[in-house]
């Protein structure tokens, strides 16, 4: 059928195969799509993924994507910024928000005129529903601005990205692993990837290169995120020097499937549904006596883990809550809630229609991330950007989400910040010239897989991962303390040490999943050790932060975004020998900070 | 593939794991000459995946186990495989829901190059999806800054198949396309279908052309694996009923 | 947004041919119904009704072309059931054999058989001669009986 | 410009060797009515070619005829004739089922229901011919 595509090549030199193109886009997710759209037709543009580009996690999400279209209530963007900032409790970068704000409009229409096939209001337009935190006139009540296709909406925003892609001929490089960005003189001058069908490595010679690999809730163990989510687009930025923003600022969605972490989303709670522990109590009316289960996402999570920790858990293990929707009646649960339903029916055997779902917090959204300016340019400090670098969606912190997301903001920032990485970076290589690339670009890489593949070690990479999945469970998930910060950070030094006696079992070249899941544990132990290291730091409580040691939000010394910096030998145990933290100013322009009341 | 079962296990059995025998074929390309079959023993709760199984062999006994996955919730379509001789998702199907009395099959899904393991070549799949231009094409501009109209009825028309994540279950569970492969397959169908019946499309004629073709619709000879295969309940078989009609019809 | 050209401009005209396969699909639903007509009334009469297989002989199927309606019956069927038994052919050919000399020389094949045996068929319903001169009285349909 | 681009690069056209094989599909009825049109439809259409050169014997003698279809009348051919009327009849009745499916949205949901009547039919079918048929072939 289809005339097989051949990708160009420069050339081979001792097997490392070598690729020039203006622009290479690292994640063909939303922000990884929405940037080659823009940036396919203006320049010479690749994108690389390590899944096939509809594999992404962009189509598990369900709810919706902001937009103050005003389609079927009054609206305007200037609520919507508002809603950001103190949904994100005024850590939002105030400039970022009105930006997205702004843009949400039309990356709504875009994506419509694409193709994407939202739901419609009686008059044929793009209908939208209410959001926990969208309101009217700041905060006097809830309304509809969540853009939807029935409960598919990350799913139709990625089939749509993907066909665009299609119509526009965009060059994928599917299951392709980046493994290492090359820096010469400050600047990207490529990519380097390795090619999971037949293990060869692949360099990508690029002006600018944009990352949008996705968030890193495998850090965690239970998490509504993928398998692949692994954060090594913020890892490899990481080990290049190069800082990474609010790391500490992880979102835990109340509701994920007790021990599965798939998510049900928040509308079953909004539909009616209530939470109850082990004796059958509502709890939540015993911490938020006025809007009890329809507490901040933030909030409901910190009660249910402390019921849990109060021996009041239901189940054998007394280690989950209950999500009853039992009330609610078998109409409601299967035309409003039909997925969830679907998901508690398939993956506990549970049918919400007559027993409560058994629920616990999972860990949902990263916050933080690649810091970049409102151009998705990566910023090399406070200020300084890093040409022809960029960075959008969750793997970036602009910060639009400050320290909690609202829902349906980041498939807003996907496509406000993909669409602005891909056309600012097809402006940039315009003018620009190739970085050169060093003697051997490949170098790193390829000792890198070499060194694992070789390895005579005796660890397994499941064993740690799993170590550090239950721990950063216990001790970096809701409820965070000194303590429980300063044991997890023991334990990662000690998985750091073991890491590098450990070994794959699978020797081959050709679709080496055993050698690529021990390469993503390390960016995940990175990523941990940034995550609790900068978490330590932050001795208050904000947003997707809690500390139970600190409780209250400390505005005069924590009003301010963490930078952390890999300094020093990256290898020693201690995290103090190798991370530097500074900070950075939140851009405040027309809200001032306030207490957070619903 | 809704769960065939939805009485909930009894809270002993939710508990006590138990031993299940799974016999997947395995292949490895820089080795094998043929397929061969290999048997794992994997200690298993009743509400386990056949996903978590392959996790457990892979992570504990034999690391060179290969497959792909991602979501494991049945939305990104990584892991469509011949699970006891059906295709189906390995993250949607529960240990409960299948007989453990005897040995779990597993392979790969058929029709495409095999690859490594549980891992096809999906080049063949994906080439003939984009042959079927998935993309909306309208002629006409939108006014500037608003959405196209579209009414909630012609919206219902095409909503089944825009459910598709292509994972390939259905179009590697179609007998004729097991025979040679050439055959458009359901899932090309489906996703054409997606457009020709979307009221904002102007080049539905297009696509009717090419589905009217030696290798298109025509193949198609109802035997409803295709639908059975489906994770996400698509009914595969009536999109390709609608599209035969629209082609003789000569419009949607 | 489109700089460079869609990637898929409309297939040459040239690769649009007659499409036969539509036709071939058609055809093997309304011959199909017809033929259920035909053939189970033709079983029926041969097998069912008096001695059935038993009372098959010459003389029973002079019998029967005697009269243009079970000619124009039998011919019909012929040619339905023919054109429809290879055109199924021609799918399983498809089906099971790779594009090449092998097939076109399958096809032909079942081409060159469904055209002579409609020929052929066709000639003998109504060629057919039902008394032929020096043939034995008994074997003959019973109208044949004085010369 | 690549024609199309979207898709992953292999390396350049290494022949992939398919590798049928593994178990058996466990289709439906669906699958498996399909597999018996597909061998009716067969088994009808070499019998076709037969039986019009047997038929056409009759445009070379009466004895010619006679002494072939004479041997349809043996019981082993008997036999054979109740597996061709049954091929026939299964053949006949699916086809109409798959033509309902073809144009029916009830029908198309309903593929299954549809199998077993045409089973229904099959079975009421031979029981109304095999026995008096056997008996035309066993008498006399
Ligand atoms: C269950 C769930 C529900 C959600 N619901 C909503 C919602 O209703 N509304 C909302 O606004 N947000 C929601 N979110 C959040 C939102 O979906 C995600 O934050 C967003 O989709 C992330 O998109 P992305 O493009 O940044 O990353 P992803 O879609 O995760 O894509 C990452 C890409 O990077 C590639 N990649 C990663 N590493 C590498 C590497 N090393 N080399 C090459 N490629 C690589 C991957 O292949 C992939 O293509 C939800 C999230 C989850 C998990
Ligand atoms: C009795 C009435 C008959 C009906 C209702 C009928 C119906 C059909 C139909 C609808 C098809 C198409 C199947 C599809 O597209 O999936 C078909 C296929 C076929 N028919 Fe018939 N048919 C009849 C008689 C015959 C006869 C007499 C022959 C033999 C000469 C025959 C041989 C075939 C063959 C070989 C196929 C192709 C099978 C396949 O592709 O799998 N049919 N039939
Ligand atoms: S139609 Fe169903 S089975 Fe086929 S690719 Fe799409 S989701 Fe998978
Ligand atoms: S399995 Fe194949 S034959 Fe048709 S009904 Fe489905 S495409
Ligand atoms: S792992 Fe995503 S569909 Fe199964």
């Amino acid at each position: 059928m289809t005339a097989e595509t051949t990708h160009a090549e420069t050339k081979v030199v001792d097997g490392v195969h070598y690729h020039q193109y203006d622009i290479v886009i690292v994640g063909a997710g939303g922000a990884g799509m929405r940037a080659a759209i823009e940036a396919a037709p203006g320049a010479k543009t690749a994108v690389i993924s390590k899944l096939y580009p509809t594999r992404s996690h962009t189509g598990a999400a369900q709810g919706g994507m902001a937009a103050a279209l005003a389609n079927v209530e009054e609206d305007s963007w200037e609520w919507h910024t508002f809603d950001t900032i103190k949904g994100g409790d005024y850590l939002v970068d105030q400039d970022a928000a009105e930006i997205l704000a702004k843009e949400a409009i039309d990356a709504v229409i875009d994506l419509e005129n694409m193709g994407l096939p939202f739901n419609r209001t009686p008059e044929g337009k793009i209908d939208q529903r209410r959001f926990g935190g969208h309101t009217r006139d700041h905060g006097k009540a809830p309304v509809r601005r969540a853009c939807y296709a029935a409960d598919r909406t990350g799913h139709m925003i990625l089939q749509t990205l993907f066909q665009n892609c299609v119509k526009l001929g965009v060059e994928f490089y599917n299951e392709y692993y980046a493994l290492d960005l090359v820096m010469n003189d400050g600047k990207p001058a490529g990519v380097v990837a390795y090619e999971l069908a037949t293990g060869e490595i692949h360099v990508f010679q690029a002006k600018a290169v944009i990352f949008a690999t996705g968030g890193f809730g495998k850090i965690f163990k239970t998490t509504s995120n993928a398998h692949t989510l692994t954060g090594d687009g913020v890892g490899i930025v990481w080990r290049k020097g190069l800082p990474l923003e609010d790391m500490e600022f992880f979102q835990f969605h109340p509701t994920g499937l007790a021990g599965l972490g798939i998510l049900l989303t928040e509308g079953a709670r909004g539909e009616g549904a209530i939470l109850r522990n082990a004796s059958g109590e509502r709890f939540m009316e015993r911490y938020a006596p006025t809007i009890k289960d329809l507490a901040p996402r933030d909030i409901v999570a910190r009660c249910m883990v402390q019921e849990v920790a109060e021996g009041r858990g239901a189940g054998p293990h007394k280690d989950y809550v209950l999500l009853d929707c039992t009330h609610l009646g078998a109409e409601v649960l299967e035309t409003k809630l039909p997925d969830i339903t679907e998901f508690a029916r398939t993956y506990l055997g549970v049918d919400p229609v007559v027993e409560p779902v058994p629920v616990m917090p999972t860990a949902h959204y990263a916050m933080g991330g690649i810091p970049t300016n409102n151009d998705a340019e990566v910023l090399s400090d406070n200020q300084t950007v890093v040409p022809g670098l960029y960075a959008a969606g969750e793997c970036a912190c602009v910060s639009v989400h400050g320290s909690n997301r609202l829902g349906t903001n980041s498939l807003l920032d996907i496509n406000v910040f993909g669409k602005r990485a891909g056309n600012n970076a097809v402006e940039y290589v315009q003018t620009a010239e190739f970085t050169p690339l060093p003697d051997d670009p490949a170098a790193f890489v390829r000792g890198l897989i070499a060194d694992m593949h070789d390895s005579d070690g005796t660890e397994r990479v499941a064993v740690l991962r799993k170590e550090l999945q239950d721990e950063m469970d216990k001790n970096a998930q809701v409820f965070r303390t000194d303590e429980s910060l300063e044991h997890v950070t023991g334990v990662i030094a000690g998985l750091r040490e073991r890491y590098k006696n450990v070994a794959v079992q699978d020797k081959g070249k050709r679709f080496n999943t055993d050698l690529l899941e021990a390469i993503e544990l390390g960016f995940l132990l990175d990523l941990a050790e940034v995550v609790v290291y900068s978490a330590r730091n932050r001795k208050e409580s904000r947003g997707g932060h809690m500390r139970d040691d600190f409780p209250k939000r400390d505005d005069e010394n924590y009003m301010k975004h963490t930078m952390a910096y890999l300094s020093g030998d990256a290898h020693s145990s201690d995290a103090a020998d190798h991370i530097r933290l500074d900070w950075k100013p939140v851009v405040i322009t027309r809200y001032q900070p306030m207490e957070r009341k619903y | 593939m809704s769960t065939a079962t939805l009485d909930a296990p009894a809270d002993s059995d939710a508990i006590t794991p138990f031993t299940v025998t799974f016999i997947i074929r395995r292949f490895d390309p820089d080795v094998d000459e043929e397929p061969r079959w290999q048997d794992f023993d994997v200690e298993m709760f009743a509400t386990d995946r056949v996903l978590d199984a392959l996790h457990k062999i892979k992570w504990e006994q034999d690391g060179s186990l290969t497959f792909r996955r991602s979501c494991a919730h049945g939305i990104c379509g990584s892991d469509a495989m011949r699970i006891n001789g059906r295709n189906r998702l390995a993250c949607k199907t529960l240990i409960k829901d299948l007989d453990i009395s005897k040995p779990i099959y597993v392979e790969a899904i058929k029709g495409l190059p095999l690859e490594k393991d549980l891992i096809v070549d999906m080049e063949p799949f994906f080439a003939s999806y984009r042959e079927v231009q998935p993309f909306l094409q309208a002629k006409t501009e939108p006014e500037p800054g608003k959405e196209r109209v579209q009414s909630v009825a012609q919206r219902a028309i095409f909503d089944d198949t825009t459910k598709c994540i292509l994972c390939a279950a259905c179009t590697s569970s179609c007998p004729v396309f097991w025979t040679d492969g050439q055959y458009f397959g359901p899932a090309a169908i489906v996703n054409a279908h997606r457009f020709i019946f979307d009221s904002r499309d102007d080049e539905a004629k297009v696509r009717l052309d090419i589905l009217n073709d030696k290798e298109g619709v025509w193949r198609c000879r109802t035997t409803f694996n295709c639908t059975e295969a489906c994770p996400r309940g698509i009914e595969v078989t009536k999109a390709i009923s609608e599209v035969k009609q629209a082609i003789m019809r000569g419009k949607p | 947004m489109s700089v460079i050209e869609a990637p898929r401009t409309p297939r040459p005209a040239t690769a649009r041919r007659t499409n036969w396969e539509k036709w071939g699909w058609i055809y093997m639903r309304v011959s199909g119904v017809v033929l259920v007509v035909l053939i189970f009334g033709h079983l029926f009469v041969n097998l069912m009704v008096g001695d059935g297989v038993k009372a098959i002989d010459f003389g029973f199927v002079g019998g029967k072309w005697a009269s243009p309606f079970w000619q124009w019956w039998d011919v019909l069927m012929l040619w339905l059931a023919l054109i429809h038994g290879s055109n199924g052919m021609r799918t399983l050919v498809n089906d099971y054999t790779k594009p090449g000399t092998a097939q076109k020389v399958l096809k032909g094949a079942l081409f060159v058989v469904a055209a002579a045996l409609i020929i052929l068929g066709t000639l003998v319903v109504f060629t057919f001669e039902p008394c032929p001169a020096n043939a034995p009285l008994e074997l003959l349909p019973s109208f044949c009986s004085a010369n | 410009m690549p024609a199309t681009t979207a898709g992953t690069p292999t390396s350049p056209q290494t022949a992939k060797k398919q590798k049928p094989g593994g178990t058996l599909y466990r289709g439906n009825e669906g699958m498996w009515s399909w597999v018996l049109h597909r061998i009716t439809g067969v088994a009808i259409f070499f019998f076709l070619l037969v039986h019009i050169l047997d038929t056409a014997l009759v445009r070379v003698s009466p004895e010619a005829y006679n002494a072939v279809i004479g041997t349809y009348q043996t019981p082993i051919m008997g036999l054979g004739e109740v597996a061709l009327v049954g091929a026939i009849a299964f053949h006949a009745f699916n086809g109409l089922r798959i033509i309902l499916v073809d144009f029916w949205a009830w029908a198309t949901r309903h593929q299954k229901l549809l199998f077993w009547i045409v089973i229904a039919l099959w079975v009421v079918t031979m029981l109304g011919f095999v026995p008096r048929h056997l008996i035309n072939v066993f008498s006399h």
